[in-house]
């Protein structure tokens, strides 16, 4: 058994749920996601057994492009996030009715299975062609299913489109001028490279623009907001919590250590546009009046702060961006059901025409208060530790960094209470709000249990990562 | 056995916080209440057994559970310390709380939500036990942020308030402010030892020969800042009286007895790394200095019954925090018990009295409550007594300690704490009288129902009147066990205990007097002129001012929270559209460019037969004729 | 009768080709008329074609012509099928001026 | 280079190829420019016999029968057929703007001499001709190698010209107007 079983089981599923009619769509997609995170977590078993997972054919010969798979621990705690959040996903989407479900399902399976086989993908063009396949179930899902005017929709999810894919070319040009100068796509023949610090600065600069566009960092980010305000919940929180983590990922995997000396050189640039991005997103998100949007907001202002400390180029930066991805992936899922929560009974994002819901359904409060509190990363919960990491690395950069990046705890709570308390607090709402259902529940609790767990016990996560991330860190020390 | 023991002491009023959550409102008011109270009195227990260990072996316990988060040169443990200073603060901390939540059962008895209330008053106890015994400060932060939530929790506890949730967020943000600056200090102290563990740091700093000073300084300056936020100096104190939004025993229990003290506790848990700091100490003692004379001054011309001792509960922490910018660690320290005694008993009977009048807060509307409420009277009274430094009340002995302790080492900022003293004993005194003495100037309605409170209300006003009074005795000049408890602590020879002489009596006695003075001052005021405070539109001049708290929170207001919010509209309403025009103009270009090439494409084939005529040409030229 | 080349010259030829294949340019573009554009380019393949025999001629090779054969087989193809179209547009938009085919404006 | 006739001297050969070439270019010249679409197809006519003659001078028979065959014989009677068909006549044509005739003579002038230009500067054609005396184009051996060597070229020409004429018969089919 190795990783391709995990890409096999979602392809399958994502034709079987396409297959299995409107009815049965969700629960069959279900199934398939639930037996992915089964599998991953075999695997998992079996990696920490010390057997060996991964996969390499050839599959082209002229150019030699090879179907390679690698899993190390890295790459399977990427995965185990996207395994463990498609089911908690789909099974968020239960209490909506989708046109269409089995289409809809579907893509979403496919999705997990791009995005699954770009955390895996150790040959450059195969790891590209996933990358740009989990473009296109994004695309149809934010397009199709969206909500609000169509034609504004559209407008916005075009423009998400058509933009990253701007952004992956330069990705694609940078690929194939070090398949010219290695003579294959493999990421260890790639590694090997000795490139001029001239060459390393356009390869650099153009990974990039296809990871900040992804990710995304400022000024590369007006996409995101429109699109994660338009798309269908179930869009936004496989956006947020998975996809830009794609982003993210690849800066480890593929940016830093192929460009190792230039990210040295140019490390203060990015990580001072990542806290940028954390201060611009906190103060952004303050004046939102559509709630999805200032999530969106919040999103990108943690994403800055996980892209700064990716650029550190140090242990304990990459470790606790890696932490802070995966907690943030689990937290901003929450707080988007949240979002939708209130959707399914309000009709309405608008911050303005809420309030009150606590005096009605104090259960709900209780889950979204742990969510944002996680959010603002309160201690014990997992956010703190990835954040705390993250910012003790920026402060061995430089100090300043740490207490501007810091100034994310600051502001994270007033947006984040802010929001609160016009959305959950006040007078009693005209609008009678029904507590949560036993399906919203269970899919709250198990986000938040996993905060908590992780809050407290990080350990797992971060034996996992480690070693990976001490290889990578070689590759970038080793002149 | 040590370990279970801790275990037992944090995690009951965890248990009595779940339980309250899920079953609390199935079980009914008085159940939740019950088990609430028993979470708290069960660490209580663990705390005296603890304090009974401590004593008899003069050792600290240190628990390690697991290892928490791993950095590369730091490595942090999920682990407790209990040693002198944490289980003293456990004793008063627990203590304290058990009587509050005992007070809570009958005050909160008409809230439909009590269950909650116990709840979150466990989940505080439980983040403050974690605050006071976490063996590094990682662990220490967990409270600290903990009780910051709770604080929130409870401020904003009538959630249908707006104005309480705006106090409520109020407070979380300015500790936060704090908080980055603790996160920021810990940083640094990470960086330079590799460690966070109280016990490793506190050998690597006393054994360090050369050590980066102005690094350490800067870092105590952070961890100073996190204290401010957290104990309500200046400039993070605006949220303290904010804060009297939330019920009157969170207001005993968070803001006046346990959390306000957490950064009195954190800096002195960190003694060995402000030692070395004596800039930082100088920042700390004028800054207490300037904090206890401005909110003293506030103070004066308060109305709001709760107002006031909030005030004077920050003006007390400002002394607390002179003696600690002095080095003076046990006097804080002695202060803080003190001061929690007679604080939470005030709170409480100011509770009583409200809940006597059924929500009543403003003092113009009180008066006469003597003979109505006598039991809250005497308390009270015995109260105003120890915080107004009258002799052989417990405020007596510590405020003359700090006094003492500061006129040995600035006779300015003596002069200050003095006059804040004055002030306190005044205002105190004018509560006193505008709420107990004279006739009742409220309703006919709120006078007919006019009583004292219940037995689960005035017991704990009893207990903490008791141990106002003779709380002292801990520490009595010349002969402080209180020290000697505390000697292992410092890295100082501890007790460089005041020897009782001339000055310190004469000190003593200006003291005393002062004190009296401005009871004598509110007598003459509020009792024999028969003054009452105005009413608010005709407050006018320097009262005016003082009325308003020197407009801080319109000063912050206009300085920090409105440029915020209207550069996050600026941002959002020209930076966003402008970044994504910038992003579509791009688009905009290409179309521009496809346009103009659609206006060539005019379909007149001619036209195309005419450029590909021409084209060819040039081909043809180039490839034959250019050579 | 085998001498042709050395009494007229390929140069001739070629010079007569290139005038008449000139020709069927200037045609194409000077006319409006799609009939007269069509001769215009049946003017044009005539003298590619004559070219091709005239150097088939000077290479004494058979090649050439069988080109020109083949070519003049598409070109009554060509010219039959486009006939017809320019008679369905006709019939169409009543007109076969180019001018008025601009369907591939942009 | 360029070799100008010697009037005076002219053969036979050159004399005929002048008048031929002399014919080819004007009749071009004239189907072009006469205003009725008939007398355009005639001059045509003329311009393609003048061509086959070209064919007759080198000597190439069967290309000239079949080029007559098929320009004079059957195209032209389907350019004529189809002029007729449209009852085309010289006021159907809308006046041609100036700038499209200057820029037809601009094009004309231009490729002229770039062409020309190209043949004189390539290189001169060197030595004279020299016939081996081979017979290589009657109609016998072009038959033969029609045939033999490109069987399968002429087979598909069947094929195309087969094709052609179904498509040409369905796009000059008139479409029921109810389908």
């Amino acid at each position: 058994m190795n990783v391709s079983t995990i890409l096999i089981i979602l392809l399958i599923g994502a034709f079987a749920t396409y297959f299995s009619g409107d009815k049965l769509a969700s629960k069959v997609a279900l199934l398939f996601s639930l037996a992915a995170l089964g599998c991953s977590i075999v695997l998992l078993n079996n990696y920490n057994a010390g057997e060996n997972i991964s996969v390499i054919n050839s599959w082209i010969t002229q150019p030699k492009i090879s179907f390679a798979l690698n899993a190390d621990g890295l790459g399977l705690a990427m995965v185990l996030l996207t395994a463990a959040l498609t089911p908690i996903i789909i099974f968020s989407s239960f209490g909506n009715e989708y046109k269409n479900a089995k289409a809809f399902y579907g893509l979403i399976l496919f999705m997990a299975f791009a995005m699954t086989g770009t955390f895996l993908a150790s040959d450059g063009l195969l790891y590209y062609i996933f990358w740009e396949l989990a473009l296109v179930p994004i695309y149809f899902i934010a397009l199709i299913w969206g909500n609000g005017d169509a034609e504004e929709r559209r407008k916005a999810v075009v423009k998400f489109f058509i933009y990253t894919l701007a952004g992956s070319l330069f990705m694609l040009t940078a690929f194939i001028y070090l398949y010219t100068k290695a003579g294959s796509f493999l990421i260890e023949d790639l590694y090997k490279l000795n490139l001029s610090a001239f060459e390393q600065f356009w390869i650099f600069l153009a990974f990039f623009l296809a990871y900040a566009i992804k990710i995304p960092i400022i000024p590369f980010h007006t996409w995101q907001a429109n699109v994660y305000q338009k798309a269908p919940t179930v869009g936004t929180m496989l956006l947020s919590g998975i996809m830009l983590k794609m982003g993210l990922y690849s800066v480890l995997r593929w940016q830093l250590p192929l460009a190792p000396t230039a990210a040295k050189e140019y490390m203060y640039i990015f990580i001072a546009l990542g806290i940028a991005g954390v201060i611009y997103g906190s103060i952004v998100a303050l004046r939102q009046k559509d709630l999805k949007k200032l999530l969106a907001y919040s999103s990108l202002a943690h994403v800055g702060l996980i892209a700064a400390a990716s650029y550190t180029l140090t242990l304990d930066g990459l470790r606790g961006a890696v932490l802070q991805m995966i907690a943030h992936g689990f937290v901003v899922v929450g707080l988007f059901f949240a979002a939708e929560v209130i959707f399914r009974r309000y009709e309405t994002r608008n911050i303005a025409e809420m309030g009150g819901i606590r005096a009605q359904s104090p259960k709900f409060t209780s889950m979204f208060l742990i969510l944002v509190l996680a959010s603002v990363a309160l201690p014990s919960t997992f956010n703190f530790v990835g954040e705390f990491t993250v910012l003790y690395s920026l402060s061995q950069i430089n100090i300043w960094f740490a207490i501007l990046g810091g100034t994310t705890i600051i502001l994270g709570a007033y947006y984040m209470l802010r929001m609160f308390q016009h959305v959950m607090l006040g007078e009693t709402n005209s609008k009678a709000f029904a507590d949560v259902t036993l399906n919203e529940g269970i899919s709250f609790a198990v986000i938040i249990a996993v905060l908590l767990f992780f809050g407290f016990y990080p350990k797992p996560i971060t034996d996992l990562i480690t070693p990976s991330l001490e290889t990578i860190l070689q590759v970038i020390n080793k002149n | 056995m040590d370990t279970n023991l801790a275990l037992i002491l944090v995690l009951t009023p965890l248990l009595g916080f779940l339980v309250n959550v899920f079953f609390g409102k199935s079980l009914g008011k008085t159940a939740s209440g019950a088990i609430g109270t028993v979470a708290v009195a069960i660490s209580f227990v663990v705390s005296l057994l603890l304090f009974n260990q401590i004593t008899s072996t003069g050792k600290g316990i240190q628990v390690t559970l697991f290892d928490w988060i791993q950095i590369s040169n730091l490595k942090i443990n999920l682990g407790f310390l209990l040693d002198q200073l944490s289980v003293l603060w456990l004793l008063f901390v627990t203590g304290i709380g058990s009587l509050i939540h005992l007070y809570s059962i009958s005050y909160m008895h008409d809230d439909e939500n009590m269950h909650k209330f116990f709840a979150y008053l466990n989940l505080f106890v439980f983040f403050m036990i974690t605050l006071v015994i976490g063996s590094n400060l990682l662990v220490l932060f967990i409270g600290w942020e903990g009780v910051g939530l709770c604080s929130y929790l409870l401020i904003g506890f009538w959630h249908k308030n707006q104005d309480y949730n705006d106090a409520a967020k109020k407070a979380f943000i300015m500790n936060r402010i704090g908080d980055l600056g603790l996160l920021i200090g810990m940083f640094i102290i990470g960086s330079m030892f590799s460690t966070l563990d109280y016990a490793t740091l506190k050998t690597a700093i006393t054994g360090a020969t050369n050590l980066n000073l102005p690094l350490l300084s800067l870092a105590a300056l952070c961890l100073f800042i996190g204290a401010c936020g957290k104990s309500a100096q200046i400039p993070l104190y605006t949220w303290l009286p904010d804060a009297m939004a939330g019920p009157t025993p969170v207001s005993a229990l968070i803001h006046a007895a346990t959390m306000v003290t957490a950064g009195i506790f954190m800096v002195t848990r960190l003694n060995f790394v402000f030692d070395l700091a004596h800039d930082v100490q100088n920042v700390i003692a004028i800054i207490g200095a300037i904090t206890s004379l401005v909110a003293a001054t506030i103070g004066l011309v308060q109305t709001d019954i709760k107002k006031v001792l909030a005030y004077s509960t920050v003006s007390q922490l400002g002394l607390m925090f002179l003696a600690l910018g002095f080095g003076a660690y046990e006097v804080a320290v002695f202060h803080v018990i003190t001061h929690a005694f007679f604080k939470a008993c005030l709170f409480l009977g100011s509770g009583s009295v409200i809940h006597g009048l059924h929500g009543e807060q403003d003092m113009r509307n009180m008066g006469g409550l003597r003979k109505a409420m006598p039991i809250t009277f005497w308390t009270m009274l015995i109260s105003s007594l120890a915080i107004s430094g009258v002799p052989f009340f417990s405020g007596f002995f510590s405020k003359d300690e700090i006094l003492l302790t500061a006129f040995h080492h600035s006779i300015p900022l003596y002069v200050v704490g003095s006059v804040a003293s004055i002030m306190t004993a005044f205002y105190m005194f004018r509560l006193m009288f505008l709420t107990f003495f004279k006739e009742f100037r409220g309703t006919e309605e709120q006078k007919h129902h006019l009583h004292e409170s219940g037995s689960l209300i005035t017991i704990p006003l009893i207990i903490l009147a008791i141990l106002a009074t003779f709380g002292g005795l801990i520490s009595l000049p010349g002969n402080s066990w209180l020290n000697h408890y505390l000697a292992p602590l410092f890295t100082k020879v501890a007790g460089e205990e005041h020897h009782l002489g001339t000055t310190e009596y004469t000190l003593m006695g200006v003291a005393v007097l002062g004190g009296l003075l401005g009871i004598l001052i509110a007598y003459i005021k509020y009792f024999k002129q028969d003054n009452f405070p105005e009413s608010d539109e005709n407050i006018t001049g320097l009262s005016k001012v003082l009325y308003n708290k020197y407009y801080v929170d319109e000063v912050y207001d206009a300085v920090f929270v409105q440029p915020i919010n209207s550069l996050s509209k600026f941002f959002r309403d020209y930076i966003e559209t402008g970044l994504s025009a910038l992003v579509f103009g791009l688009g905009k270009v290409t179309n521009e460019i496809a346009f103009q090439g659609k206006r060539l494409q005019s379909g007149s084939i001619g036209l195309y037969l005419f450029v590909f005529v021409l084209g060819m040409c040039a081909i043809i030229s180039y490839i034959f004729l250019a050579q | 009768m085998g001498n042709i080349l050395n009494q007229i010259g390929i140069e001739n030829y070629i010079f007569l080709s290139v005038v008449l294949f000139c020709i069927g340019i200037f045609g194409v573009l000077y006319r409006r008329n799609a009939i007269i554009v069509f001769m215009s380019i049946e003017i044009m393949l005539n003298a590619v074609n004559l070219l091709f025999v005239a150097f088939s001629t000077y290479h004494q090779d058979a090649q050439g012509q069988v080109f020109v054969f083949f070519s003049m087989a598409v070109a009554a193809a060509e010219v039959a099928v486009g006939l017809a179209i320019l008679v369905s547009i006709f019939r169409n938009i009543g007109s076969i001026s180019i001018d008025n085919l601009k369907n591939l404006k942009g | 280079m360029i070799h100008i006739p010697d009037f005076a001297h002219a053969t036979t050969v050159q004399v005929i190829f002048c008048f031929l070439a002399f014919i080819t270019v004007i009749t071009a010249f004239l189907t072009i420019f006469s205003r009725n679409p008939i007398h355009s197809a005639i001059y045509l006519v003329i311009c393609f016999f003048s061509i086959a003659g070209h064919y007759l001078l080198l000597n190439s028979q069967f290309l000239a029968v079949v080029h007559i065959i098929v320009y004079s014989g059957a195209i032209m009677i389907l350019f004529l057929f189809t002029i007729m068909l449209m009852n085309l006549n010289e006021q159907r044509e809308v006046h041609r703007p100036r700038i499209t005739r200057l820029g037809a003579i601009v094009s004309f002038c231009l490729i002229l001499i770039v062409l020309i230009t190209i043949f004189i500067n390539s290189k001169p054609i060197v030595g004279e001709y020299d016939s081996t005396g081979e017979d290589f184009q009657s109609i016998k051996v072009l038959g033969k190698i029609l045939l033999d060597e490109y069987m399968v070229p002429f087979e598909f020409a069947s094929i195309l010209l087969l094709v052609a004429m179904i498509g040409t018969v369905l796009l000059s089919k008139k479409e029921k107007l109810n389908k």
